[in-house]
């Protein structure tokens, strides 16, 4: 029994890198600081898992042998006029440089998850630009941090604990003792609630009552938490305060604070559901404080407004540093969709949605993003790593997606390996498999190799390596 | 004259008969060009990329059968960046400003940047550790920790860039003068830069630290920058270098306000003329839309809101910071004209070539790909009254370029563009065509013997634009501006061999948690982990 | 039969986080997607009861899904539905340009199915390969 | 598949006899083509070049670049045409008689667009990260259009007789966008200067515009538009100062504003 220390994470984009796993003759049998979605992966990633590379022979798949799927699928790509290559946020920047020269050779579409994930976020960036930084930053200096339609208690459940409100820093400590204090009165009140209820046989949900106010904790000087969101989440309870916002109108609100930091009077007396007084008092808050940040989510990207959601929020952030120091982040989704963005601009310029057809990179999000092509039903094959639009995509993208022949190179069974016509099983990257990811900062980080996969299961960048090699003899082009 | 090539390297002789023979007469030949200080790879230069679509989708590179694809413009794609170089004769870059905890980006793009040997400078000036040691006056203690940090992120040079205004930014504060002490550190930027300058001697780097200075890019910095010069005279030894100025042009400015700003090249010319403890390089300026992009978090925030277009802030927790603005340098302006005229004014000044070498900062002051038009402006009297001609009056009346007749020869040329900057670099290999040194040699279809740089300087620009070859380790790489030929580079490091590393090993553990949100173990990046790695071994005095 | 006209959110929660990671097939993962997180008032009024099955129905499809009761209420008019096969039946794939489809704030209209089973995913899929084939 | 025709265009054709034309290189997806294989082409009587027309009979809907940087003579399109229609162009004439997708007229300088049935989106907007719009020439939409008409327009004019979605004229730093239906929102975002006209129904005006005046009429390049209208500022969020018209008489909800002038 061994225990190995420091390993990263490889679920979500907050990539902890401390975690400890204990390892008995090739089997992870514990794990130590992970949170629940990352000890369930490491406990069970194995239990569904593809062990033998299927072909999809008379509708069903059925078991054969790694060099007929690579031939089939270098044979798929290599004649397809517009083929998709899509996934990449689950596996290593090593991997995702393979991706990259596969698609060029092939001539191929090559996007990211990001398209449907913040996406709109890099357009805006793109737009107006961001003002950022490393986590750690903020561990040692926020003392006011927003988490807007995002919620890292339930996406990125050590993301509080690690890097914000609950983590100790040289300038700021944390605010975990306070939290403590305050949940304790909330608890007792949905007793009192629950109690009534039984009482009055009836549910009694006072009606959203709108303050005036904030509450006075919110103008002490110490690290404070702010949660504005469509509805209440689990970290909206454990806010110094929680701004409920109308579904669909984060835009409006965004570039109401725009004007309110610089003193400006707005001619309405609410927006997006919030009195203005209210609003003005946050306004002074944020004014107000040493280093403040947003973390936003894709409740922003994905909700009515999208990129220009995204747009204001980044141009508020902007504003907001003529008064004091404020930056912002996005909250990415999978532990290496950064990298996957952070690999596609190095070797191409653009961060997804990159279009090869006509020999070099072309990107036009809205034209040369997955979603759009497989709406417009353009693509004619599809090359799927570690991902699973089947099962995410809205079902039209999904049915055009299953409709071409579909390559699929994924360690587990999903609703994608299940509709694909070739399927390679591949070994875990960051379990079985080593390599570099980037964690949603940006700060890259070593994958870990802990137990040697099945010998049925290669890395990614292998199975790539060799489709790659493939399509190259069978294209007898001379590099 | 003929020069033999064995095994990547230059040899005596070689047996003709069975050696492939390159005939280059009426041609010059040069080393393989070499750039000590130009943005190319890593966090910063990629968010850079990642902000400027509308910067690539005007200069695109299809794919052959030979090359990637890519783009180019002001940040070109990695694969982009190595031909790009290469076609013009390059075979050796360093890429300046490398955030350490971002260290493993920096080399993952490193690695794709075919074509040149490479080595990038870890930023040191701002670093918790560094700041409070030296405040404790632990000199030794400091150097330690920055031989880890060279052999952690696989470092080559100690970069610093505007000492202690990169940790004010953090609150968004900077330090206004070379005695404004540090906010919460209680240490100014003098102490630091004589307290690296000092560690770079005991680790006996190959080259000086690589300052870029307080006050970037402010009117009247120039005596900021003379200052920053004086404050290591004493700790220079004989007629070596000890402080790297990096594109001085930046900080060359007279004047109290934008109105007002004027050229301080000329004096800043007297001081470098009069002592040998200085290097710079120009940073020179082209009239064309770039991305300027510096670790100088202040300073970007600056240009942000003198341009007011989009601008990306990246700070590094405990080590430094970061930011990019798009910027178009305007013949009609008279503060970019002047900042053109400067750089040029430097480096005809400044009488000695090996003190002063061509660099545009790139992105920062024009992309690389301008290099050939610098030559010829600094070969040809003709070339820069002709853009003269064009630029703003009020820069024009103001410039000390028409008061200058000296024009580079093609000698001097070659010792501001690779020989000069090899010898700061310390690289003994590089930069010159001896007997022992790196087969990397640049041949450039014009004929010294026949063209007058002066008059002709068109076809001098036009042979630097397109090397008739570039030979890289050894190997015909560039044919006539194609390549025929595609190579992995070297990746350069320090490997530092001091004497304590124990203590602290034990001081950094226990203080890694504290300090960065990574563990000790995932912060090192393993040798085996880059391409082509090419460790130097250095041994400390400490 | 009572009808709501609602907004449908879309998003991660940690049981779906969990879920997930067992396995696409696992019965954790199927219980953790294909719920449908309503304010109990609204429940009250579609005279749905916890874990009666209700029909999510968009201009884009539709689902039938297990209402919940909402953790976090009120959000009245509002439902809540994990990530997942099941969602992806109603969501909006228009992108407007920008190459992402509206997942949040969806308008739709729910109404109480007791008697429709919840489609296992085997079946979602077939579904899917007979609806591509016409 | 998508196909990529930019050689569709007078200033190529021009001055080239059937044969070259036919010869013309395309894309269709990955794979290079010519003209002819994907079109028949007739040679009409070789007109002077100011005069040149391209007659496109048929559903050319996959072929983008149609017209791209033209700079005279005229497109018809008889159908419904691909994306980046006119993209760039310069000058002469394009007319649509069924739809127009996304991108048509973007970064256009000068010239005219004229789609009989719906547009896409991002209608004369500029490329991504750039900020550069349309900056001249009218795009004449009878039909709908989509998202962020006009993003990023510097000069010119943009009609709309149908509908319009959200974002009309996102970041316009100038020119005008004039919109016979309703908008579905947010017109006038992030406007630095520059005229939006809605004569329909707006569901709500930005928190950050502040109404200054109602107007009987608007000047649409010319003609006059009987209202009254509305006239609000904005967007102030962006310390702009483009102006707002929205029909008072479809839009009573906005009545409110009224107690501030």
């Amino acid at each position: 029994m061994t225990v190995v220390t420091g390993v990263t994470c490889p679920v979500c984009g907050t990539f902890c890198d401390d975690i400890e796993l204990v390892v008995k003759d090739n089997v992870i049998t514990d794990v130590r600081k992970a949170c629940a979605m990352g000890a369930a992966k490491f406990l069970n990633y194995a239990a569904h898992r593809n062990l033998k590379p299927l072909v999809r022979k008379n509708g069903e798949l059925v078991e054969t042998s790694m060099d007929e799927v690579v031939e089939r699928a270098a044979k798929i790509l290599a004649d397809a006029n517009y083929p998709i290559l899509y996934g990449w946020s689950n596996t290593s920047c090593e991997a995702i440089r393979v991706g990259l020269e596969l698609a060029e050779e092939v001539g191929g579409v090559i996007d990211n998850t990001s398209t449907v994930c913040h996406g709109p976020s890099i357009l805006s960036v793109q737009d107006v630009g961001i003002a950022s930084c490393t986590l750690g930053q903020l561990r040692h200096r926020a003392d006011l941090i927003f988490y807007w339609a995002s919620n890292p208690w339930s996406a990125h459940p050590r993301h509080i604990e690690r890097y914000t409100t609950f983590s100790e820093g040289r300038f700021q400590k944390s605010a975990w003792k306070g939290y403590l204090s305050s949940l304790r009165g909330v608890l007792s009140i949905k007793r009192l609630q629950r109690a009534a209820n039984l009482v009055l046989r009836r549910d009694v949900f006072a009606a959203p009552k709108i303050e005036r106010r904030l509450p006075y904790t919110m103008f002490q000087k110490k690290r404070k938490m702010v949660v504005v969101d469509v509805r209440k989440t689990r970290t909206a309870e454990a806010a110094d305060y929680f701004l409920q916002v109308e579904p669909n109108k984060d835009y409006e609100l965004l570039q109401a604070f725009r004007m309110l930091i610089r003193d400006e009077e707005l001619d309405v007396d609410e927006v997006a559901g919030v009195p203005v007084e209210i609003l003005e008092e946050v306004a002074d808050v944020m004014v107000g404080c040493e280093l403040g940040v947003f973390f936003f989510g894709v409740g922003l990207t994905m909700s009515e407004g999208k990129l220009r959601n995204v747009d204001a929020a980044l141009s508020l952030t902007r504003d907001l540093n003529q008064r004091t120091k404020f930056l912002i982040m996005p909250m990415r989704g999978h532990f290496n969709v950064t990298g996957a963005n952070v690999v596609f601009t190095w070797q191409t310029g653009y961060p997804y949605a990159i279009d090869f057809s006509h020999g070099y990179p072309r990107y036009n999000p809205g034209e040369t993003s997955v979603i759009d092509i497989l709406c417009r039903d353009e693509a004619d094959a599809g090359l799927i790593v570690a991902s699973d639009p089947v099962a995410h995509f809205p079902r039209m993208a999904a049915q055009n997606l299953v409709k071409n022949p579909l390559i699929a190179i994924d360690p587990e069974v999903t609703p994608t390996t299940l509709m694909a016509d070739v399927v390679f099983p591949s070994a875990f990257v960051g379990i079985e498999a080593e390599g570099t990811a980037y964690r949603m900062d940006h700060v890259p980080l070593p994958l870990k190799k802990i137990v040697g996969p099945p010998k049925t299961c290669l890395p990614d960048e292998e199975i790539l390596q060799r489709i790659l090699h493939k399509v190259r003899k069978l294209r007898g082009s001379q590099n | 004259m003929d020069i033999a090539i064995k095994d990547g390297k230059i040899v005596r002789k070689v047996e003709e008969k069975r050696a492939e023979v390159v005939d280059a007469s009426g041609m010059i030949v040069m080393p393989g060009g070499v750039d000590i200080h130009c943005h190319i790879a890593g966090a910063e230069v990629n968010s850079g990329r990642l902000l400027r679509p509308e910067d690539h989708v005007k200069d695109v590179e299809a794919k052959t059968a030979l090359t990637r694809s890519g783009v180019g413009y002001s940040i070109p794609s990695t694969f982009t960046t190595g031909y790009r170089y290469s076609r013009m004769g390059y075979t050796t870059v360093m890429n300046p400003s490398m955030p350490p905890l971002e260290a493993r980006h920096t080399h993952e793009e490193l690695d794709d940047t075919p074509m040149v040997d490479k080595a990038t400078y870890p930023l040191l000036g701002d670093w918790w550790f560094v700041l409070e040691h030296l405040r404790d006056g632990l000199i030794e203690e400091c150097a330690a920790h920055v031989a880890w940090m060279m052999s952690a992120t696989k470092g080559y040079a100690i970069k610093i860039v505007n000492p202690g205004g990169l940790e004010a930014w953090g609150f968004g504060r900077n330090v206004e003068s070379l005695d404004d002490p540090v906010p919460y550190f209680n240490i100014t930027p003098r102490e630091i830069l004589r307290g690296l300058c000092k560690v770079n001697k005991l680790l006996n780097l190959p080259h000086t630290i690589h300052v870029h200075t307080n006050n970037l890019g402010k009117p009247g910095n120039y005596l900021t920058a003379l200052e920053t010069m004086k404050r290591v005279e004493d700790l220079a030894e004989g007629n070596q270098p000890a402080i790297h100025i990096t594109h001085c042009q930046f900080s060359a400015f007279k004047g109290s306000d934008w109105r007002t700003m004027s050229s301080g090249a000329e004096e800043i010319a007297k001081y470098v003329n009069h002592h040998n403890h200085v290097t710079l390089d120009m940073g020179q300026v082209i009239f064309t839309d770039t991305t300027t992009m510096t670790a100088d978090g202040p300073f970007q925030y600056g240009l942000y809101n003198l341009t007011g277009n989009k601008w990306v802030n990246h700070d590094v927790e405990t080590e430094t910071s970061s930011g990019i603005v798009p910027f178009r340098y305007k013949r009609k302006s008279a503060v970019h004209a002047t900042q053109w005229s400067i750089g040029l004014e430097l480096a005809l000044l400044i009488k000695d070539p090996w003190k002063i070498y061509m660099t545009t900062d790139h992105p920062n002051g024009g992309p690389f790909t301008a290099y050939p038009k610098i030559i010829a402006w600094l070969m040809s009297q003709v070339a820069r009254k002709k853009t003269l001609s064009k630029i703003s009056k009020r820069a024009r009346q103001r410039s000390l370029l028409p008061s200058i007749d000296r024009e580079l020869s093609f000698y001097e040329v070659a010792v501001v563009t690779r020989a000069g900057q090899a010898k700061a670099l310390g690289l003994k290999q590089k930069g010159h065509l001896g007997v022992g040194a790196d087969a990397d040699v640049a041949v450039y279809n014009v004929n010294p013997e026949q063209v007058d740089p002066s008059k002709k300087y068109k076809t001098v620009r036009k042979a630097f634009k397109r090397a008739a070859y570039t030979i890289k380790g050894g190997e015909i790489v560039v044919k006539d501006g194609q390549i025929v030929r595609p190579v992995f580079g070297k990746t350069f490091w320090i490997d530092v061999k001091t004497s304590l590393p124990m203590e602290v090993n034990a001081d950094l553990k226990r203080k890694f948690r504290e300090y960065w949100t990574v563990e000790y173990e995932n912060y090192p990046i393993p040798n085996r982990f880059l391409h082509v790695p090419a460790p130097i071994p250095v041994k400390a005095e400490v | 039969m009572p009808k709501l006209k609602v907004s449908v959110l879309t998003g991660r929660t940690i049981n779906q986080g969990r879920g997930k990671e067992y396995g696409k097939l696992s019965k954790e993962y199927l219980e953790s997607v294909t719920i449908c997180q309503m304010d109990p008032n609204d429940m009250k009024f579609l005279e749905v009861k916890e874990n009666t099955n209700v029909k999510v129905i968009t201009d884009f499809g539709s689902v039938v899904l297990k209402a919940v009761k909402s953790a976090r209420a009120p959000h009245p008019k509002v439902v809540f539905i994990p990530y997942g096969p099941w969602a992806s039946l109603v969501m909006n794939p228009k992108t407007h340009g920008t190459g992402m489809p509206s997942l949040k704030g969806i308008s739709a209209e729910i109404e109480p199915a007791p008697d429709e089973k919840v489609l296992s995913l085997q079946n979602l899929l077939i579904q899917f390969r007979k609806e591509e084939r016409t | 598949m998508p196909v990529e025709a930019e050689c569709i265009s007078p200033d190529v054709f021009a001055e080239k006899s059937a044969d070259e034309i036919a010869m013309l290189q395309i894309w269709e997806g990955n794979r290079k083509r010519t003209l002819s294989d994907l079109f028949k082409i007739k040679h009409g009587a070789g007109s002077s070049s100011e005069k040149f027309t391209i007659r496109i009979c048929g559903d050319v809907s996959k072929v983008r670049k149609i017209g791209a940087k033209m700079s005279m003579g005229s497109i018809i399109v008889e159908g419904d045409a691909g994306m980046h229609l006119g993209e760039e162009m310069n000058g002469g004439v394009v007319t649509v008689t069924g739809n127009a997708d996304s991108w048509t007229g973007s970064m256009m300088k000068n010239g005219t667009i004229k789609v009989k049935g719906n547009a896409g989106d991002y209608i004369g907007a500029s490329y991504r990260g750039s900020t550069q719009g349309m900056s001249g020439g009218e795009i004449i939409i009878h039909g709908d259009a989509g998202y962020e008409v006009g993003c990023f327009m510097r000069k010119g004019l943009i009609k709309v007789y149908g509908d319009v979605g959200r974002f009309a004229g996102i970041h316009m730093r100038n020119g005008t966008i004039f919109i016979q239906g309703n908008s579905e929102g947010r017109a006038g975002a992030q406007m630095i200067d520059g005229k939006v006209v809605v004569c329909g129904h707006i569901p709500s005006v930005l928190p950050t515009f502040i109404i200054d005046d109602t107007r009987p009429k608007v000047k649409v390049n010319g003609e006059e538009v009987e209202g009254p209208f509305y006239l609000f500022i904005g967007d102030l969020a962006e310390e702009g100062s483009g102006k707002l018209f929205v029909s008072k008489a479809k839009n009573q909800h906005l009545s409110f504003y009224e107690k501030y002038l």
